[in-house]
């Protein structure tokens, strides 16, 4: 009675190791299930390798970069002396190593079992890797995403994030296609290293998605920072030029650099493992599931970056936990996508939960609505760091705070308060009847409630 | 998705009070939340918090006496 | 009917324009009262000419000195040469000026009427200030605090943290008397600029009021920062040598450095003010109020540093705004000292709201408590910042959490989330059930609650 008859059956098979499949393997062994994570190439996926992690390691070296030119006006005396791309890139894989280190360690303590492979659905209750055919009670697709290359010849100096993760050399100058959360934060950090950067979005604006106090922030913090952008036209070629790269617009625009970053969205991974032919609907390559993330076939659910929805790595936990709780039996509650908490980790950084301006308007009525801005300019730890910025609240006349978003330098870990708030339905006189901590940024939460209430402290 | 209507008494009675923190009328919106998921009547639970504040653990009372009445019910 | 003849007589007159006092005044105006308020030296008191404000500028120019010494690690090429004091005053007394502006500004357009003086109690209802009476209906006392020197002899070498901040230098070696949050804050942005700092504390260790867990996770990163401290030994004696100071243990120890900031503690403002006179009752100069701050005689209030308790600004705009709402009639809530949010800016950073694990054990019985404590070796962004730290959370068994502590790098600002948690009684299931951004240092949070819950996601 080894491991392994037993291992080639199983309560519940999870085909895709990164966030969402993870989350889904190890929830389930905590009710006691056997699983099984059928991974192709590393455990961790996207997230871990070439997404969240290191981006964000790159991030935190752009910070210290902008610090260390800034810091004389703070008292410090230090130079930049520029990016150690060969070092950068040492921290970044360390931290990447020691996350997959310990995600490997923890997958194999609580006993999930991983196969290494390539899986593709067989039938219901059936996965086959290389040959094997594992069985299981139940299924769970989770085989993540991929950058969408718009038919564009990728190259050495046309590239998606993932090539862009692995440059040996700060580019001199990079257009960026794509004004979304990946591409901001790519011209975030290349800005800070001192590259020459442009955007490209087609639609009106930045970070599209967020509401349009956000954007203006945004926007006007990177002008400020001289990143140029070009919105409201698409691009419609791509192509080398001798010493570089050339991107024309519809309108006939064109934009040169040494590199191009393609950061206009990321598609599913599910072509050819088999999905349709057992009867999975798919749309544009999308799993479809029922609002409990059910594919409507056997007992097989779909979770993570493959269902339509948010592309965030704590949304596929969160959808990996459901699912396991599902399958437990615990009829978990469902958290629509309005109310996942979103971080933008360029800089300025951005957050938000819940509906913008314009959803709650559209949601709720535009006479049924208050919102708040409140500028950090009154925030004294903000003016500290010396960061500009804003917390802007929408709130439900009479009701909850249904939607919180905030700009500025390390604003981002704001979203923590934010999430309770949106998520707990909370009415604007629960949080401003709490004095929150001072000096931090936090306050700036406490004083947007305030006012929301109609009694600002200091605004 | 959080109703925007008007929510049930206890509720108003702590939304309307200026400082929104008169003590007999305050929930948190964690009780407020729970109260309007198992149907419960704020103003009809007994407060065993600080002032007779009503807890979470007062409305989880509530749900156990009615699951109770329900399963003894002919 | 010129603003003159009005401005003697106002419904609401308060003692003091600190934190406590000028909260009080802001929110009597938005009641619709009139409001006098003197202040004998600069509007916004201790917290934002000596205290809060200019301390956190000196500690943000810390972290800019720490992160310079370190960025080669992170591939960010800087030379740290020292700090440039003359600058960095400049940047701290700027950041103080411009808030005296906003605030000056904001207590004008809100028509507080600014009395410029030392005032005195001199009936329940009336207060002196160089000769001119004010009367009042309400009396609102917010004299604050000022630094125990215990006898002994201020010098150039022997200072408060008042003249610590206007050092023109960095002191080679420092002797930070008490580890209080006031002691470990200097010891911690001077050790950043290079001095060599040692802490005597009394009690048995750093931070006392801290949980455990946290004091273990200070003093073992102090240590490795090099910051010496010697516990559990009262000095017994301060005294100036040809170059230096001498301070001398009950022990018989003996320490010596350039410079000793004395940081034993802050003793209430309320010496010949007329309080005692007036019937009002003090202790060790403390004023003492029933739970709703009256001090039992006419319509008298105290508020802030003068009220036994947590010394703290945002606790003084509490209490000034509890004041404001209960002369109003609006019955507020009384927030308890317990459920007031802390920070310590120091580096590593501490925030605790709620119950230690020895108070809790204490409050709601050792059986009936259970607790998690979350390393922040296993959050991403931590990785990341190269932080060590931890989140610990006290909770009831079946019941609510009831107290939150978190030490490491920016940690701070998780405060809001925990004080949402602690104030609104949730329960481990109602936080765990929300899962948060990643990579944020917030995850840390939701991984804690999820833990306490029973179902750690990466722990
Ligand atoms: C540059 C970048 C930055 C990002 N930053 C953030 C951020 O800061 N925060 C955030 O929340 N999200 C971020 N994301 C998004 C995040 O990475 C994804 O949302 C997340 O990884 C999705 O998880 P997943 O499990 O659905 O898919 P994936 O992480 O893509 O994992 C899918 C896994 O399945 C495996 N697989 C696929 N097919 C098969 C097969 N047939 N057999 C076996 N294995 C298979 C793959 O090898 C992969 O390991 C970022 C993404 C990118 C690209
Ligand atoms: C170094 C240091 C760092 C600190 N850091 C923090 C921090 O990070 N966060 C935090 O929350 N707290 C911090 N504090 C504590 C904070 O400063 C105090 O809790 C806060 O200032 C108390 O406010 P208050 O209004 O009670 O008193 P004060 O701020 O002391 O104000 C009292 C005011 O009354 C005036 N006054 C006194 N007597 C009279 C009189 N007779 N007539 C007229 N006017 C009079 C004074 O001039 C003063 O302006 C710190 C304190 C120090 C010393």
């Amino acid at each position: 009675m080894a491991d392994q008859p037993q291992a080639q059956e199983f309560d519940v098979l999870v085909l895709g190791g990164g966030s969402a499949g993870y989350a889904a393997a190890l929830r389930s062994v905590q009710h006691g299930l056997s699983v099984g994570l059928v991974e192709k190439s590393k455990l961790g996926g996207t997230c871990l390798h070439t997404g969240c992690i290191p981006t964000k390691a790159y991030l935190h070296a752009a910070e210290l970069a902008d610090e260390a030119r800034e810091s004389e006006k703070y008292g410090v005396k230090t130079s930049f002396e520029g990016i150690d791309m060969a070092a950068l890139r040492n921290y970044k894989d360390g931290i990447v190593a020691g996350k997959h280190k310990g995600l490997t360690g923890l997958l194999k303590m609580r006993k999930v079992t991983v196969v290494e492979g390539e899986g593709t659905l067989v039938s219901p209750t059936e996965v086959d890797v290389g040959g094997t055919r594992y069985a299981a009670r139940h299924i769970v697709l989770a085989t993540g995403s991929t950058a969408k290359t718009m038919g564009l010849p990728l190259s050495e100096k046309i590239i998606t994030s993932t090539e862009a993760l692995e440059l040996d050399r700060v580019p001199q100058s990079a257009i960026v296609l794509g004004g979304g959360v990946i591409g901001s934060e790519f011209a975030s950090a290349w800005a800070s290293y001192g590259t020459d950067v442009t955007i490209i979005e087609g639609l009106p604006s930045l970070v599209p998605n967020e509401d349009p106090a956000i954007i203006k922030q945004l926007e006007r913090s990177f002008k400020k920072r001289g990143i140029s952008f070009n919105t409201g036209t698409f691009f419609t070629d791509v192509s080398e030029t001798a010493d570089g790269v050339k991107v024309t617009l519809e309108d006939g625009k064109t934009f040169e650099a040494e590199i191009c970053l393609v950061a206009v969205g990321r598609g599913p991974v599910t072509e050819g493992l088999g999905f349709e032919e057992q009867g999975i609907t798919l749309d544009r390559g999308f799993v479809i599931t029922d609002e409990r993330l059910h594919t409507g076939v056997g007992s097989i659910y779909a979770v993570g970056d493959i269902v339509p929805g948010l592309q965030l790595a704590h949304r596929g936990y969160q959808q990996g936990i459901f699912v396991a709780e599902e399958i437990a039996g615990n009829s978990p509650m469902v958290v629509e996508d309005i109310n996942i908490p979103k971080v933008t980790f360029s800089q300025p950084e951005i957050m938000s939960v819940g509906y913008t301006q314009p959803k709650a308007e559209e949601e709720f009525g535009t006479d049924q609505i208050e919102v708040t801005e409140y500028n950090l300019a009154g925030n004294g730890k903000s003016s500290i760091l010396g960061t500009a910025g804003l917390i802007k609240m929408v709130g439900v006349k009479g009701g909850p705070i249904v939607g919180v978003h905030g700009i500025g330098s390390r604003i981002g870990e704001q979203i923590g308060e934010a999430q309770l708030i949106v998520n707990w339905e909370a009415y604007p006189e629960d949080v401003a009847t709490l004095v929150h901590a001072h000096p931090t940024q936090n306050e700036a939460m406490g004083e947007a409630a305030m006012a929301l209430f109609g009694h600002p402290l200091h605004g | 998705k959080p109703a925007p209507q008007p929510e049930p008494a206890a509720e108003t009675s702590a939304s309307t009070s200026p400082s929104g923190s008169g003590a007999e009328g305050y929930v948190t919106p964690l009780v407020r939340r729970l109260a309007r998921k198992e149907e419960i009547d704020l103003s009809e639970v007994t407060g065993t918090g600080v002032g007779g504040r009503i807890r979470k653990q007062d409305v989880l009372d509530v749900v156990e006496a009615r699951k109770a009445r329900a399963a003894e019910a002919p």
